[in-house]
């Protein structure tokens, strides 16, 4: 595994809000109501490197890929890309952005659009940005498929000749027409069988050794997040609960929470079997986000302090970060 | 569900608003009514009297504005032709045709529902082969030509049925009859297909796991999730309904609101033919409310959504 | 707890004997379960793994005879208590499903129906099978709803499905599984709609509910953490076939077909943390339905296979210990790591 | 209810019923006269015997016509019981805004009231015309509405609940619907023989023949064309071919235009021989209507006997080539009076034997008239003009250029015209009016076809169906009306 | 969420076993493409033709050398004749008619379903107060404001139909924008043009052709119903729906050739509409129901 280089990060999250009003009915008094889906989210990925991001459903994760790719735009706070804010950039240089940030999706029958060729699908990227003759468009398609492991005869065909672990890999040769430096990778595998699965994993390990890109990883899959990734944030309700390398995640859970994700991993061998002690209580939902800590209601060491005030993410020297009352740092 | 009930209705409102909005310019931009009513030896002064008198003289605005008000107020204006109240005559009109209606509707939802249950339960059998092929031309049959034909041999030939509208009952068989075949096909074709449809869910399948009687499963869990598109497609074919009856109105002499508008566009009567418009119009977007009022009953999810 | 759960002595409650359940469509006719054997006692648990498509929904169906119209069971038997249930009436199966054999589905979003207060869901299974009054099967449906722990099971019993979370309606759908105490409760991935901290919960709660029940558990999965967990045998699917089938800490420690090998170090590899970067994978892709060759159908992709496995297909022989069965004409041996 | 179905007769109306129809003031056209036999009275009216004082016991004039005497039936009452006085009769004459009324209220000085039973209207010139158009269903000038019940409700009221002195008071009105009649027993003439009419809307003529068919309806007017067959066919249906004075016609717009092919008399004359008259007659009404090549009807008065000349198409051409049209020409629209539009298929079928093209434009009645009037009108128009009166009203109206539906002045026509308005010699005048008739025959100004014979089905329980007004096409005078 | 992917794409033959081609249909839109294409050629007649000589004559009746295998009308016309050339009108309008309809309802119900807020608003509001609208006050205000013709027909039918269009199509990019791929296209920096022609509009088109196909025989039904009540084409123009009005006086004395005919005209024609409309919505888009 690389180490990230403590230069400036490729890519930053700074203080990332984004609420959400709730329609109110027309004629009626009730007073909007506003949902936090993300609340100061602070990540940072630098050239290279793999940033794993991991949390239950709606915590909160696509919607911040969405608004790295800006296709949602924050409430609150910047997304820095060398250093620039994304959310300020527009004409050509929103071009250039749009070409070095890629990302590639979870359900590869839902992106790809049926109705066009591969060679269309591929080549978008290239004919939008209208910098590529067509014989160099067609070269750069070909060259990028090759890169996922496809032939030239799959320009012509249309994605439901592809089986999902194609799909998925087209999905991702558009992602490298442009020869991003950050891919935005959300549940790229989760659709996917465990034999396809490796297969992709594989692939995108290659082309990041080959071209070096980084990686945003988001997946609900501990596993394979940490297993792959250089970092790992730790999402629950739409904040960070935990941050920092993954050999340290992996082997100090601090938060609670992390903790409960990693014991509620299914064991690799009937061996391993042990009586699972889930976490109680119901998933949590950003409709009703309790105060004080996020997770206090499901948590066994919650105190009245974790009721009432929602505690601060704070790093050790290791960059290792916790929002968490009951760790000492 | 009240707010849901409360956007459904500000909807209706507004489509009312646009819709008398609509009428009232396509009223104005056919002609000057009074002319045409003054009659062939009119004098200009004469002519000037009856605009007057219907404020027709007064500006296009200033017209509309006291139209809306007027409408507000449910006063339709006073009919140039038959020179009454142009409501009085609507509200005399109108249960001849809601009564063709109402029969129609009646049959198509009691042949169409049950025989697009029976089929979608037992696909591909001679039944559903022969009631596919049935619908198919059912829905091609024009039906004022199946009103035609209809009173040929049942009026002309066999002397069974009235061909006109004043006995009661059996007045309304023949037209009910005609109208209703497109509406019996449609209502069997999307019964069908949303039988079929729901009939593969998994939650069907869950209900046959758990080893109901299938009569349940059909009646009560399959019928129910149907009953959307079906009440959807009632709310469209209801305004095709009012359209389909004018002809056949006049094929049945039927005094209904149909050959009401068809008439009174024609002789110019235009505060009778913008009130029947307003009128049909406030039904179907009643009709429609009513509509998405029965969508919330039938599913929760609209109903206790936020 | 690693000591392996010691073999089943009861009698099965379910025989499961050369099923062959074939799809027909203008494309042609394939066998979507194909030849499958196996048996099950109460209290048991029987895993059936396989990648997609290869059927394991297909037979889980087949067992409650609930197939889809262009599907038909062509040959074998089902035999639950000793009585062939292939051979029973419409009327007869009505009696069997939900009551002997019963089912949670595989995505607890689209299996409730939305429109009926979930407490009458489960109500309306037992007065099926039950001659229980109205309030006394709704009296009950909240105490199943206690039991596969709903909290406030009178509230819940009166919400719908979509006010539920997907957690919350699987365990709705575990509820009417086990509502008539079946002898045999077919869980078609009965976790991966669920999140990994709901989906530990659910595992836990199945277990559960089957040791209190003794029922006969079928768990359909494509997740070897699922087998590994709560499993005592496993069935490796493979294009309709069961390729494998033995005690579960057999097959994870000496898989002795190629494909479970696979499958099982690929699966290993994602769980481990301390693996080198590179996964173990399958090269290739699944077989389609229609036009599966003559011979072995992982041949293609089976890095062993010989001219033998492409032209003919393997029978089913034993490997090792009683119980390890393998379709293949050369089984591995030795452990798997 | 069944007790009274025995005396109930149903009646057809091939048109809206309005509720203008009920007022007699208002009368503009001869559709009027379907209620107003049934439901009011005239001073004089047409019935079989022809123009007979009805509420006047009589009628005298002084000898140059500017005097008009009218002397009323003494005890007479109106519907509500309101006696008839003579101030009604003036009312009713003064108010009265109907067809013609330009001419009445021009014509006429005064009108006294010398007593309660004595109506003298003064005139300010002799007026030839005056009892043609006065007596007859040419207008309803002389028609009586009570005064007082009149003024009280207002024109408006009045027509929602008319009240008359007619045989027949209205029982219920069903707007735009039907109308229920009930026998007036205090009617001063013959008693009515059913108890009640009901005359309802049946505009649609297939399905009111239908009607007649299952006894829905017991009279049905307009069985034109193949219904006339039909209804003839039925068991118990009799067809009554009903003469009326409505002349079918020709009219050609643009006559007076220099440039178009239709100013050339010998253009105008071919089409005259292009028309089959006695197959249009076939086809609309089975040959019952007689071909007529005058606009004015033989039993008008002062109409004269033209003949009419057989089809032919040879003779035809040879005229269309003498106007230089030797293949014909593309004659412009068509344009035909609602809702004959099958009749102007005929037509343009004949016209087109000789290569003369006309493209056959609908256009509703109201729009028609319209146009007719604004003289909008281009082409040729299938017109027709059922108006009762003389060959000089008739004439007046198309031939005239000051008439409301002329189209080509000619000098020579309007000399003559003005000539016999004011003659009140009969003799000469009829000589002045035959020899305006013959120079409009001579250079064929127009084309007619036919006079309407409008054929009525009458259902098997109606005994005696009085189509006894001439002129009119509807059942009068109703007393006559009896169930077998 | 993880979710699990049914690998059996929506559109799967085994989900509908109606594959086969409806040669009826096909069979009938060649008849009414040869005939309303080159009615000269296949009418034996002159539609317009009267012959005085053989009025109402019976199907089969030989007149003048002539044989008229359908009869003839009240003038002696040709009843094939006019049926034939009836169709021109009939292709002539429907087309036309689906045409524009689906050209303005698609593109509206792109932009609604695209843009969403106050565009879909506007449309959707005004596609509301249409259907409450009679098509025949439409069409008798038409009528009433230039002269008849079959030009008035295609306008009421664009003005009625193209909220079908409007209604399907917004529906279906109301769920197609949610589509990853719609996002990806934002991602590489596509317009909102590129988006709506590129991307939505090619998986709309399905819809929009099955559509077209049922409303084929829609209008026609509609214009027969406008020419029946004299809305439509003027006489002697051979109009179904004016031949049916025209001979229904006939049908009272037993004389159905005339209305018989060209009401089977109309059955067989948008019978065949639906029946291929059912089968390409089968073919191509099994979802949609209800068109
Ligand atoms: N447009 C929206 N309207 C309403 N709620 C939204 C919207 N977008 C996101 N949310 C809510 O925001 C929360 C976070 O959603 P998000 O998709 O980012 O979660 P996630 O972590 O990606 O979950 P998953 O694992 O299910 O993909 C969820 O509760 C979701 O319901
Ligand atoms: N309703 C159906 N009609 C036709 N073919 C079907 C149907 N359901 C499944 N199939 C086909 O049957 C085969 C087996 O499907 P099955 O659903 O049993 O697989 P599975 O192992 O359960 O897969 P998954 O892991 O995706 O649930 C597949 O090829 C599938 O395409
Ligand atoms: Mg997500
Ligand atoms: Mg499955």
């Amino acid at each position: 595994m690389t180490t990230a280089s403590p230069t400036r990060p490729l890519l930053e999250l700074k203080g990332l809000g984004r609420h959400l009003t709730l329609a109110r009915a027309p004629f009626s008094r009730e007073a909007t109501r506003t949902v936090s889906i993300l609340d100061n989210v602070n990540l940072a990925i630098a050239e290279n490197e793999t940033v794993g991001l991991v949390g239950e459903s709606g915590s909160g994760k696509t919607t911040t890929a969405r608004i790295i790719l800006r296709l949602d735009s924050p409430s609150s706070g910047q997304v820095l890309f060398s250093g620039e804010d994304v959310g300020r950039l527009d004409g050509r240089a929103l071009k250039s952005y749009r070409r070095n940030v890629q990302p590639v999706f979870q359900d590869p029958y839902s992106s790809l659009n049926p109705r066009l060729s591969v060679a269309t699908i591929v080549g978008e990227p290239l004919f939008v940005s209208g910098e590529f003759a067509k014989a160099e468009r067609r070269a750069r398609v070909l060259q990028a498929l090759n890169a996922v492991g496809l032939q030239a005869d799959a320009l012509g065909r249309y994605p439901h000749e592809f089986s999902g672990g194609q799909r998925q890999r087209i999905a991702i040769a558009r992602a490298l027409t442009l020869q991003p430096r950050l891919l935005i990778l959300d549940e790229p595998v989760s659709a996917l069988d465990i034999s396809i699965r490796a297969q992709v994993m594989n692939l995108l390990d290659e082309l990041q050794q080959r071209m070096r890109m980084s990686y945003l990883l988001i997946s609900h899959d501990l596993d394979l997040v940490v297993r792959v990734a250089d970092r790992v944030e730790v999402m629950y309700l739409g904040t960070i609960v935990e941050s920092g390398p993954t050999r340290s995640i992996a082997k100090e859970r601090r938060h609670p929470y992390t903790r409960a994700l990693f014991d509620s991993k299914l064991p690799a061998h009937p061996r391993e079997r042990r009586a699972i002690a889930p976490i109680e209580g119901e998933l949590a939902s950003p409709l009703n986000r309790p105060r004080g800590c996020p997770f206090h209601p499901r948590c066994a060491m919650a105190t009245e302090r974790c009721r009432v005030e929602a505690p601060p993410l704070r790093a050790d020297a290791a960059g290792h970060a916790t929002a968490c009352h009951m760790v000492e740092i | 569900m009240g707010s849901f009930i409360l956007r459904r209705l500000a909807y209706a409102i507004l489509s009312l608003a646009l819709l008398s909005v609509t009428i009232f310019f396509f009223v104005r931009v056919t002609g000057d009514p009074a002319a045409l009513l003054a009659g062939a030896d009119a004098s200009a002064e004469q002519i000037e009297r009856l605009r007057q008198e219907f404020g027709l003289d007064r500006s296009i605005p200033v017209q509309l504005v006291s139209f809306l008000f007027d409408l507000v107020r449910g006063d339709l204006g006073r009919s140039l032709f038959y020179n009454i109240p142009v409501s009085e005559l609507i509200m005399a009109r109108l249960p001849a045709t809601l009564t063709i209606c109402a029969a129609t509707f009646a049959l198509s939802v009691a042949v169409g529902v049950p025989t697009g249950i029976w089929t979608a339960i037992n696909p591909d059998g001679w039944l559903d082969r022969a009631a596919r092929a049935i619908a198919m031309f059912g829905m091609a049959l024009p039906s004022f030509w199946a009103g035609l034909i209809l009173i040929l041999v049942f009026s002309v030939n066999l002397n069974w049925l009235p061909a006109g509208s004043g006995r009661g009952f059996s007045s309304v068989i023949l037209p009910a009859v005609a109208l209703s075949g497109y509406f019996i096909a449609s209502n069997f074709r999307i019964t069908r297909s949303a039988m079929l449809d729901v009939l593969n869910t998994e939650f069907i399948t869950l209900t046959r796991a758990k080893g109901l009687a299938e009569r349940r499963i059909i009646l009560m869990h399959a019928l129910r999730s149907s009953l959307i598109p079906i009440v959807t497609l009632s709310g469209i074919n209801l305004a095709l309904l009012i359209n389909s009856s004018v002809a056949v109105e006049t094929v049945f002499g039927w005094p209904g609101i149909g050959t009401l508008l068809f008439d009174s566009i024609a002789m110019r009567d235009f505060p009778m033919a913008q009130g029947i418009v307003v009128v049909i119009g406030v039904f179907i977007i009643l009709c429609n409310f009513v509509i998405d009022v029965l969508y919330a009953y039938i599913d929760p999810r609209i109903r206790l959504a936020a | 707890m690693s000591t392996p759960i010691p073999p089943h002595s009861a009698p099965p409650v379910l025989e499961v004997e050369e099923l062959r359940t074939s799809l027909g469509s203008r494309r042609g006719r394939g066998n979507v379960v194909d030849g499958v054997s196996f048996s099950l006692s109460a209290g048991e648990t029987l895993g059936i793994v396989g990648e997609s498509g290869s059927g394991k929904t297909m037979l889980g169906m087949s067992l409650l005879r609930l197939l889809p119209r262009a599907a038909q069971i062509v040959s074998g038997s089902i035999r639950l208590d000793g009585r062939d249930i292939v051979g029973c009436t419409v009327a007869e199966m009505r009696d069997i499903r939900g009551a002997e054999i019963a089912l949670i589905p595989q995505d607890p979003m689209v299996s409730l129906d939305p429109l009926f207060r979930v407490g009458t869901q489960i109500a309306e299974t037992l007065r099926a099978h039950k001659p229980v009054a109205a309030g006394q099967a709704m009296s009950e449906a909240v105490e199943l709803l206690r039991r596969v722990n709903i909290p406030d099971p009178e509230l819940r019993a009166q919400a719908y499905p979509f006010e539920m979370s997907g957690g919350m309606r699987q365990r709705v759908v575990g509820a009417i599984g086990i509502a008539c105490t079946p002898k045999v409760l077919i869980a078609d991935e009965p976790t991966t709609a669920l999140d990994v901290t709901v989906q530990a919960q659910y595992l836990a709660l199945l277990q559960r509910l089957q040791r209190e029940t003794g029922v006969a558990l079928i768990v359909i999965t494509h997740d070897f953490g699922v087998v590994a967990q709560i499993c005592d045998r496993v069935a490796v699917m493979y294009a309709g076939r069961i390729v494998e089938q033995a005690e579960v800490g057999r097959l994870f420690d000496a898989p002795a077909h190629p494909y479970s090998r696979a499958l099982i170090e690929a699966s290993a590899a994602m769980a481990n943390e301390g693996g080198g970067r590179r996964f173990p994978s399958i090269p290739g892709e699944p077989p389609p339905l229609f036009g599966r060759g003559e011979g072995c159908a992982f041949a293609p992709r089976c890095a062993f296979a010989r001219d033998r496995c492409r032209r003919e297909a393997p029978p089913q022989t034993s490997a090792g210990p009683a119980g390890h069965a393998v379709r293949c004409f050369y089984p591995l041996e030795g452990d798997a790591r | 209810s069944p007790a009274h179905a025995e005396s109930t007769v149903n009646i057809g109306l091939p048109f809206q019923l309005s509720p203008r129809y009920f007022d007699p003031t208002e009368t503009a056209n001869g559709t009027y006269f379907a209620i107003l036999y049934a439901v009011h009275d005239a001073l004089v009216r047409l019935d079989d015997q022809g123009a007979r004082p009805s509420l006047a016991e009589s009628v005298t004039s002084n000898a140059d016509l500017t005097e008009i005497t009218y002397r009323l039936r003494p005890g007479l009452t109106f519907h509500n019981g309101d006696p008839l006085t003579a101030d009604d009769v003036r009312f009713s004459l003064e108010h009265y805004s109907g067809t013609s009324a330009d001419a009445f209220k021009s014509r006429i000085a005064a009108i006294e009231t010398p007593d309660e039973l004595t109506v003298v209207v003064r005139l300010h010139s002799p007026w030839p015309d005056y009892a043609a158009l006065s007596g007859t269903t040419a207008s309803a000038f002389g028609w009586i509405v009570p005064k007082a019940y009149y003024e009280k409700l207002g024109a408006e009221g009045f027509m929602n609940a008319p009240v008359g002195l007619g045989p027949f008071m209205v029982e219920k009105i069903d707007p735009g619907r039907e109308v229920v009649l009930k026998r007036f027993d205090n009617y001063h003439g013959r008693k009515p023989l059913v108890d009640r009419i009901v005359m309802r809307t049946a505009t649609d003529g297939a399905q009111s023949l239908a009607q007649v068919n299952t006894g829905e309806l017991d009279v049905a007017y307009n069985m034109l064309g193949e219904l006339g067959v039909a209804a003839s066919k039925m068991d118990g249906v009799t067809l009554y071919e009903n003469p009326t004075y409505t002349t079918f016609f020709l009219k050609f717009f643009d006559a007076a235009d220099p440039d178009s092919p239709w100013s050339r008399k010998e253009v105008r004359q071919a089409v005259n021989l292009l028309l089959d008259r006695e197959a249009i007659s076939m086809i609309e009404t089975n040959g019952a209507s007689p071909a007529t090549q005058s606009i004015v009807p033989s039993k008008l008065p002062y109409a004269v006997e033209l003949p009419v000349s057989k089809p032919d198409l040879e003779q035809a051409r040879k005229l269309l080539a003498e106007a230089g049209y030797p293949d014909g020409f593309d004659g412009g629209k068509l344009v035909p009076i609602a809702p004959y539009w099958r009749m102007a298929e005929a037509v343009a079928a004949m016209l087109d034997a000789a290569g003369i093209k006309v493209e056959i434009q609908k256009m509703e009645r109201a729009v028609f008239y319209q146009k007719l009037a604004d003289k909008e009108m281009t082409g040729v128009c299938l017109c027709a003009d059922g108006t009762m009166g003389n060959a000089s009203t008739r004439l007046g109206r198309h031939v005239y250029s000051k008439g409301v539906h002329n189209y080509a002045p000619v000098p020579e026509f309007d000399a003559l015209y003005e000539a016999q308005l004011v003659e009140i010699d009969e003799a000469k005048r009829a000589e002045m009016l035959a020899e305006l008739q013959r120079k409009v025959y001579d250079m064929a100004y127009d084309a007619p076809i036919f006079n309407l014979a409008l054929p009525a089905a009458i259902g098997p329980r109606v005994k005696n169906a009085a189509f006894l007004v001439p002129g009119n096409a509807y059942i009068a005078p109703v007393e006559l009306l009896e169930l077998k | 969420m993880f979710q699990r992917l049914r690998f059996l794409p929506k559109g799967d033959p085994l989900a509908s076993p109606h594959r086969r081609v409806p040669w009826f249909s096909l069979g009938v839109f060649a008849m009414l493409f040869v005939c309303g294409l080159f009615p000269g050629l296949v009418a034996p007649m002159d539609p317009l033709k009267a012959n005085f000589l053989a009025l109402n004559a019976p199907p089969l009746t030989t007149a003048g050398g002539q044989l008229y295998l359908l009869g003839s009308d009240h003038l002696g016309r040709d009843v094939l004749s006019r049926i034939v050339h009836g169709s021109s009108i009939a292709l002539y309008v429907s087309l036309i008619a689906v045409l524009f309809s689906s050209v303005i309802g698609t593109t509206l119900g792109l932009l609604a379903g695209y843009y969403r807020g106050w565009v879909d608003q506007l449309v959707m509001r005004v596609a509301d107060t249409w259907i409450a609208l009679p098509t025949v006050s439409f069409a008798i205000f038409l009528t009433a404001m230039r002269e008849p013709g079959a030009t008035n027909i295609i306008i009421v039918m664009i003005l009625v139909f193209w909220t079908r269009y409007a209604r399907i199509v917004r529906g279906e990019v109301l769920s197609l924008r949610e589509r990853d791929f719609v996002k990806l296209a934002i991602t590489a920096g596509a317009s909102p043009l590129r988006i709506l022609f590129v991307h939505l509009l090619p998986n709309v088109i399905n819809s929009v052709i099955v559509l077209a196909t049922l409303l084929i025989g829609n209008v026609i039904l509609s214009e027969a119903t406008l020419s029946f009540l004299g809305l439509g084409v003027p006489a002697p123009h051979p109009a179904w729906g004016a031949m049916l009005a025209d001979g229904r006086n006939g049908l009272m004395s037993n004389r159905w050739w005339a209305t018989v005919f060209p009401g089977l005209a109309i059955i067989l024609v948008v019978g065949a509409s639906n029946v291929a409309g059912d089968w390409l919505r089968r073919r191509l888009d099994p979802n949609l129901r209800n068109l």
